[in-house]
């Protein structure tokens, strides 16, 4: 596939990682997985934020870097309460499997 | 479009692929570092030097080290005996297949109206510190406020219930 | 303060650092096959036959009588007796052992035999490197490979070999007077046999 | 060229053959073939001063223990790491029968390229850098942090308890110094104001009258630097923090299953971190490359260099032969109840000697409050564990 | 902190090692330490149950070393099981034998002259002094110190160990001892070789705490760790340098005054917590006792026989009966127990080994205990698998 632009390229490698982050997150069992596909989608975001900033208009604003970086920090912050929560749910259900996960009460 | 940039695409999404796709789990985290490699290399192929390392700093040196982590502590790196995938495993890939339909078709409509080329910004890491404390500043402490609560909240969310309650 | 113990124990080895290369004394290790410490004259390491005399079979001290093989914790030394006689050092008609072989490879170097041994006939010797690639064969050592002649005995323990001489030469000499008054009685042989083959205890300490 | 003295010739020796190969080549791919020769002589020289540093490793614990060390192979055993890798080399690649052979045979190949990444922003001598970036400094932990990854792999895929156990420790420990191995570099960034090594280098490059103006002759810088020492010792997981492959309880750590020239890769994988992080302290808080006296500039800034990585290698020898190593929780302890607010309270240290101005004033302050931090948060360390000297008692 | 209330409730003593929950996962890693580990000292196996880095179970697996010891003593002569003894602590022969030819002396009512008691004095503590270096550099070595210790400890044991090859003919096994005296008698340039080594000893014990009684890292591994209590310890009959490292003052150099040693001067240090470095501390400060009797015994060394002229080396019948001779070994109390029946070998002869009986609170110390730690506690036990399986 040839796409003119360059950051059409970028942006289609984007939605095909979002998308594939997307099934990751919605078909897999394991809790830990899920979170990984939703890592895989916040990184497309990224990189859709970065690739706007390098062919937009006013790359010396830095505001696309500056999302893209705010967004690793806070996709750190997730990954490490989400994982916390996912190892206590562990602890209590002895599972990570997500559809034996139907309790509310631990 | 150069090589380089469809051979660093490839293995992302390959490495993406993987990472939803493998049967046993530290495979599927290892995949995802690959992932994150790849995605670092497209930062860095956009001039964006800080964040690719920031990206490799982050995901690869902390993200994917707590995955492989919970993953031991879970005791889920055996692979499953029965499916891997949910029960709504097609509902699932449905969706996602939408959705990328959607960006796509967002895309390749839109593609006409993206700019060709533009010149590769000059940005030093300067710039990106004195805009962090400039005009971000107030975003920067609030993630510094998050990351904190974070931290905290994932501390207190793993402890040791026994230990939570002396 | 923290740190302050673990910086003196880093003086410490800083100093030995420096002084391994100015101090013979405190680099205790040698370059083993070229270099040698001198052996100790009392280090013992495996048994051996001694014989005086240029012939083995001839001068050998030991009379098969067993008390070694006996004694021995480990059991590693076999006897057989011989079925004829030859004459000892002090030319009495002795026994000798027609087998005599001691398992190495077993023996544990604990010097009992050469305590016990009334006829300083079996001594500690000082060679050490034995290592072989035949475990059975090369370690059991029969009478001949196992008899070392007095020389031999002198030059790894000169202060105790002289003792043993000196003694010997006494018993000797008691012996031949005994055997010439027994002689003159014409009563010799009988007499001078019972005198030369009762075991006598070893003085303990004085080898 | 002709003109120049020799000093300055022999400074930029490397760099002139470098040119004078390349010279030979069409124009456009000059600069492409100038990095590749730039890669190749890292990937020969690294190597090659870590096959002589085990030699005088083992030479050096030698005489420590009053021994006399390898003296076997070559003159005074310095051929003993030839020795060493034709065994590594022609010894059986085992693989366990569970292992995942995949990621067993993957791993030491990422360590060693991951490390082997990190030489390319050191400046090794003057203008003698690979890649000379503005994020230098981030790039540098970027790949230290991707190590992690393999000692991961290693222990994992060996399907092994003490490899996993080892790989666990490892990855603890390593992320938990990382934070302050970072942290006490911030300090330089701070006061040089640049991620670049290069900048952090030409910094320190200047005297005063004969005395070099170095980070670690400051206090705060000398308070990073010690940080920085010891979390770039639990980094490359050396004595007193060499739990993850500790012997006595865990066989060999993370690479127990690993044989032949895949555990040459890890021992080549662990001197290299040794070498990259020296580097790194030496061009954070020893001048990288510029003489210590200045009159001694007439000595070529790349021997400055390597003399610098040679002696912290030698303290990191000096320190296996003398310490013993910390347990786990007490390590982890250590590095996030001491090194870390430490390395926290120099960045405020840093910002006040930043706007203190000249003077002696500042230098009072900072040395009273670090030194006086210092003592107080050992005191209350020991205390706080229980630990100490103790007194003892006799019975007639 | 459920170990403290388990061992409180206790009030029978020392039965069982208390049970600990593990409160994590509920899945335990079953580590099979040895019997082919680097810090087992040998063939030793412990099979620990792991929560995480703690230990919950952990049970010692011995025997891979047994030789038949005591049968085959029993089947020998008295004096063919002299050399026995020295294998069973192979870092200690000396005292092995003083401590066989003191049964058999008391067996026989044999007495031993003068000049002997004194070499054998002079001997058993060079034996301390170099069993107790060369337990704190193993100590050392687990705890990761590269043999820096231990190699200081071998080189001042080499000077000890010539001084027992020139005096007995053989380093380790020396086989030295006899019912009724000495093999050999010492010279005076024997002597005189040992007055300078001993004058050289203070020098190594100062260089030993330099480089490690102050260093803060063996203290924060050390201090608390793998703690016996005096009640356990007693109960558990734990003697030597671990008993007197928790506080018990029990020392049979005092208690029996076998030997001569009423006639020396010198004290007994406690320790007062009973963790690992309070076992270190004390072996470092008995090291420093060792060479003040060392200094007397040197001093007035009398002339005479080192035999009972009247003993008889082999071939004696001792009248029926039994005897215990016990002395303080390096490792704590070593007895052998003998039972005459009027033959020329033992009816029953038994050994006492102070490894394998302070070996047996082992677990005690170890549960609740990180993994790193077992092989401390370990190796502060000082232990000789040649002793703990004979």
């Amino acid at each position: 596939m040839v796409v003119a632009s360059p950051l059409a390229a970028y942006l289609l490698v984007a939605a095909l990682l979002f998308a594939i982050g997307l099934a990751g997150a919605l078909t897999r069992r394991n809790a830990i997985l899920v979170l990984i596909g939703i890592e895989l989608m916040l990184n497309a975001a990224n990189l859709n934020f970065i690739a706007f900033w390098r062919y937009g208009p006013h790359p010396e604003a830095l505001t696309g870097m500056m999302f893209a970086i705010f967004s690793i920090a806070v996709a750190a912050a997730e990954a490490a309460v989400g994982l916390g929560l996912v190892i206590q749910i562990y602890r209590h259900t002895r599972t990570t499997d997500l559809d034996q996960m139907n309790r509310m009460k631990g | 479009m150069s090589f380089v940039f469809y051979l660093i695409a490839a293995l992302t999404l390959a490495g993406g692929l993987a990472a939803v796709l493998l049967r046993n789990t530290v495979h599927c985290a290892l995949a995802l570092t690959v992932a994150f490699a790849g995605l670092a290399l497209l930062f860095l192929g956009l001039d964006a030097q800080f964040a690719g390392f920031a990206q490799i700093l982050i995901y690869i040196g902390a993200v994917a080290i707590l995955v492989v982590f919970a993953i031991l502590l879970t005791r889920s790196s055996e692979t499953a005996q029965e499916g891997v995938f949910s029960k709504s495993w097609f509902a699932g890939l449905v969706i996602a297949a939408g959705v990328f339909a959607v960006l796509g078709w967002a895309v390749l409509a839109g593609a006409r109206a993206l700019p060709l080329v533009a010149a590769a910004p000059t940005v030093t890491v300067q710039d990106i510190g004195n805009a962090l404390v400039g005009r971000y500043v107030l975003p920067l402490e609030i993630v510094a406020l998050l990351l904190t609560a974070a931290t905290i909240g994932a501390v207190i969310v793993a402890l040791h219930e026994k230990e939570r309650t002396r | 303060m923290l740190g302050e113990g673990i910086l003196k124990g880093m003086l410490e080895t800083a100093k030995n650092f420096a002084g391994s290369f100015v101090s013979e004394e405190r680099l205790t290790t040698v370059e083993y096959p070229e270099q040698r410490i001198p052996t100790i004259e009392n280090t013992r390491v495996f048994p051996f036959l001694v014989y005086d005399g240029p012939d083995w079979q001839a001068g050998m001290r030991c009379v098969a009588c067993q008390i070694c093989e006996k004694e021995c914790p480990p059991k590693c030394i076999y006897i057989e007796k011989s079925k004829d006689k030859k004459p000892d050092f002090v030319g009495k008609m002795q026994i000798y052992p027609a087998r005599f072989d001691i398992d190495v490879s077993v023996c544990m170097s604990c010097q009992i035999c050469v305590e016990v041994c009334p006829f300083e006939a079996i001594k500690m010797d000082t060679q050490f490197e034995l290592a072989t690639d035949d475990r059975f064969g090369d370690l059991l050592l029969d009478r001949h490979e196992l008899a070392k002649s007095n020389e031999y005995y002198h030059s790894i323990h000169p202060a105790e070999a002289a003792e043993v001489d000196a003694r010997l030469a006494h018993e000797k000499a008691v012996a031949e007077a005994k055997a010439r008054a027994a002689a003159e009685k014409a009563a010799a042989d009988a007499a001078a046999k019972a005198a030369a083959a009762k075991p006598e205890m070893p003085a303990v300490g004085g080898r | 060229m002709a003109a120049a003295p020799i000093s300055i010739t022999l400074d930029q020796i490397f760099l002139l053959l470098r040119d004078w190969l390349v010279g030979f080549l069409p124009a456009g791919v000059r600069p492409a073939a100038g990095a590749v020769l730039g890669v190749i002589a890292i990937v020969c020289v690294f190597p090659g001063l870590f096959a002589l540093t085990t030699v005088f490793e083992r030479k050096g614990l030698g005489r420590m223990q009053n021994r006399l060390g390898p003296n076997r192979v070559g003159p005074f055993g310095f051929f003993q790491p030839i020795a060493d890798g034709i065994k590594a080399l022609t010894k059986e690649d085992v693989i366990p029968f569970r292992a995942d052979a995949a990621v067993h045979f993957l791993a030491p190949l990422v360590l060693v390229v991951a490390v082997f990444m990190g030489f390319a922003v050191l400046p090794m001598g003057r203008n003698m850098v690979l890649v000379d970036m503005d994020a230098g400094l981030l790039f540098f932990f970027a790949m230290g942090a991707s190590t992690e990854l393999s000692v991961f792999m290693a222990g994992w895929s060996s399907r092994n308890k003490y490899s996993i156990l080892g790989a666990m420790r490892a990855v603890g420990q390593m992320i938990s110094y990382e934070v302050p191995l970072l942290l006490s570099s911030v300090s330089v960034v701070m006061i040089t104001g640049s991620l670049s090594l290069t900048k952090i280098v030409a910094a320190q490059n200047q005297y005063t009258g004969i005395f070099p103006h170095w980070y670690v002759f400051t206090p705060w810088g000398f308070a990073a630097f010690l940080m920085f020492a010891i979390a770039a010792t639990a980094e490359t997981n050396r004595t007193p923090f060499d739990l993850p492959e500790g012997e006595s309880e865990l066989v060999a750590g993370y690479f127990t299953e690993y044989s032949g020239f895949k555990f040459a890769l890890f021992f080549l994988g662990e001197y290299l971190g040794m070498f990259s992080i020296s580097g790194l302290g030496a061009t954070l808080f020893l001048g990288g490359w510029s003489a210590p006296l200045s009159f001694l500039s007439v000595v070529p800034s790349w021997i400055w260099f390597f003399a610098k990585v040679m002696a912290a290698i030698f303290v990191f020898i000096w320190m296996r032969g003398t310490l013993p190593r910390l347990r786990q929780d007490q390590l982890m302890n250590f590095a996030w109840k001491f090194v870390l607010p430490f390395t926290l309270l120099n960045l405020v240290v840093t910002a006040l000697w930043r706007f203190m101005g000249e003077g002696w004033a500042r230098w009072v302050v900072c040395t009273a409050i670090l030194a006086g931090a210092y003592v107080l948060m050992g005191r209350i360390e020991m205390r706080r564990k229980h630990f100490g000297p103790r007194s003892y008692r006799y019975a007639e | 902190m459920s170990i403290a209330a388990t061992n409180a409730n206790r009030a029978d003593g020392w039965n069982r090692p208390p049970v600990i929950e593990s409160e994590g996962e509920g899945e335990l890693l079953e580590v099979a330490m040895g019997p082919h580990h680097p810090s087992t000292h040998g063939v030793f196996r412990m099979d620990v149950a792991l929560d995480g880095e703690r230990v919950i179970r952990l049970k010692p697996v011995f025997g891979y070393l047994h030789r038949n010891h005591e049968k085959i003593a029993e089947g020998t002569s008295y004096l063919a099981s002299m050399p026995y003894t020295d294998r069973l602590d192979y870092f200690c022969s000396l005292t092995n034998n003083w401590a066989y030819a003191l049964a058999v002396e008391k067996l026989t009512a044999q007495e031993v002259p003068e000049r002997a008691q004194y070499i054998r004095v002079i001997l058993a503590e060079l034996t301390r002094i170099q069993n107790h270096a060369s337990t704190i550099g193993f100590l050392l070595q687990e705890m990761g110190a590269s043999g820096t210790p231990l190699m200081y400890a071998f080189r001042e044991r080499e000077k000890i160990l010539d001084l027992f090859e020139s005096l007995t003919g053989s380093r380790m096994m020396c086989n030295y001892m006899r019912f009724g005296g000495c093999r050999v008698d010492v010279s005076e340039p024997w002597l005189d070789a040992t007055r300078k080594v001993v004058a050289g000893l203070p020098a190594f014990v100062e260089e030993f705490e330099a480089l490690l009684s102050g260093n803060e890292i063996l203290m924060a591994r050390t201090q608390g760790v793998g703690v016996l209590k005096p009640d356990l310890a007693v109960n558990a009959s734990i003697s030597g340098p671990m008993l007197r490292a928790s506080g018990v003052n029990y020392d049979i150099r005092k208690i029996d005054h076998y030997g001569i040693y009423d006639r020396f001067k010198f004290r007994v240090p406690l320790g007062d917590h009973g963790d690992i470095y309070d076992r270190y501390m004390v072996r470092v400060l008995e090291m420093r006792e060792s060479i003040g009797i060392l200094n007397q015994a040197l001093k007035e060394v009398p002339g005479g026989p080192v035999m009972d002229p009247k003993a008889k080396l082999r071939g004696f019948r001792p009248k029926a009966g039994e005897a215990y001779g016990r002395i303080e070994a390096p490792k704590g109390e070593l007895g052998f127990y003998l039972i005459s029946d009027g033959s020329p070998n033992p009816y029953r002869y038994r050994v006492r080994p102070p490894s394998l009986i302070n070996l047996t609170v082992l677990e005690d110390m170890c549960l609740g205990q990180n993994v790193a730690d077992v092989v401390l506690i370990f190796g502060s036990v000082d232990i000789v698998l040649g002793e703990v399986d004979r």
